[in-house]
């Protein structure tokens, strides 16, 4: 997490738990059960894995890198 | 087509873009952001930046390679600053060499537009009072 | 808002423009119009411009005094060439101070459509072969 | 005249009769006159008068400088 996010929730990087087989859908719903102030937001995330955007429905395998790239605006 | 993209920490200086000239470019625009004071009524003292690298740099280059080919740009040079940039100083600039002035404004503004909507740059307010929020 | 507008004879150097950088100010475009080789298939050595002052001054001036405040520019500085231009040199600069970038990249849109409908400004080509037009 | 026009026409200048009272409309139509093969090019042109774009129905004073505005292109 990054910019005002992660100023707002205190942390760029957070550990969750997630069921296997782990889905991005099942990373960003548990975010969202984790931070419920800001569920709806998680919920509608957009994911990188891997420094690349994923769908709802890619695997997220042991060791990648998962990033929520919500509220940007460069310039 | 020409692209290159930088980023750099704090400010950027006075333009170092070697966005080649050849014998077609008719027409060079160069757009610079520059942080404003003013943000929502309260006076910020700069901006912090957050890239997230090397997926920064990707996308900067891979949305300049898509505006710059449906726009027919010849070169598109982005430099985009990383940290602390302080009011009145410069965190964007983009150089567009075209053919002709249409294509040169039109490939900025599509470039800036997905920049802002697709791109991992964060900005953090840094405002001119910290104490401010807790006096109101 | 503040506008100056400069006519200078032969190639625009280096930009030496002046506008004014207040707070307000988040977008500064720079636009450069370059001579092309190419013109309608024939090559170019360059382009002769003639203007008809005061009558140029005036209206390139009144140009963008309305321009800017169409579209909320806080400064507009307008230079251009009179005279020979070789092909790659710059003949003409627009620099925009704005708040946002919609404003600086409109701005400069407008003005450089109603500078070429408006304007007494004249390009003359002045080809790379003064014969070919006999030789064919 | 100007550019590519007063290329074309090999002058600058020209010196035309026209009764009185003299209009902006009359200079044209004599200018169109004198260069049949740019005819439509004078009867719709723009001109100045002193600097400044006149109306058709603009008087002409002796002394004042005429100017035909067109094939204008800076940039």
């Amino acid at each position: 997490m990054f910019g005002t996010l992660a100023q707002e929730l205190g942390r760029h990087a957070v550990a969750v738990d997630v069921p296997s087989p782990v889905t991005v859908q099942a990373v960003t719903h548990a975010l969202a059960r984790l931070f419920p102030a800001r569920a709806t937001l998680f919920e509608q995330a957009r994911i990188a894995i891997n420094s690349a955007f994923a769908q709802p429905d890619d695997a997220v395998h042991p060791g990648d890198e998962v990033a929520v790239i919500e509220l940007v605006g460069g310039g | 087509m020409n692209v290159q993209v930088t980023l750099s920490d704090g400010p950027l200086g006075v333009s170092s873009s070697s966005a080649s000239r050849t014998v077609d470019v008719g027409a060079v625009l160069v757009f610079e952001g520059i942080v404003r004071a003013d943000e929502g009524g309260r006076t910020l003292r700069g901006l912090r930046y957050e890239a997230y690298e090397p997926m920064t740099t990707t996308m900067l280059r891979t949305i300049a390679e898509q505006v710059g080919a449906a726009h027919e740009a010849l070169a598109i040079d982005v430099e985009h600053s990383v940290g602390d940039v302080p009011v009145g100083q410069c965190s964007f600039r983009l150089t567009v060499c075209a053919g002709h002035r249409k294509e040169a404004l039109a490939a900025a503004d599509d470039f800036i537009d997905r920049m802002k909507r697709d791109v991992p740059l964060w900005k953090v307010p840094v405002w001119a009072q910290a104490m401010e929020n807790e006096a109101h």
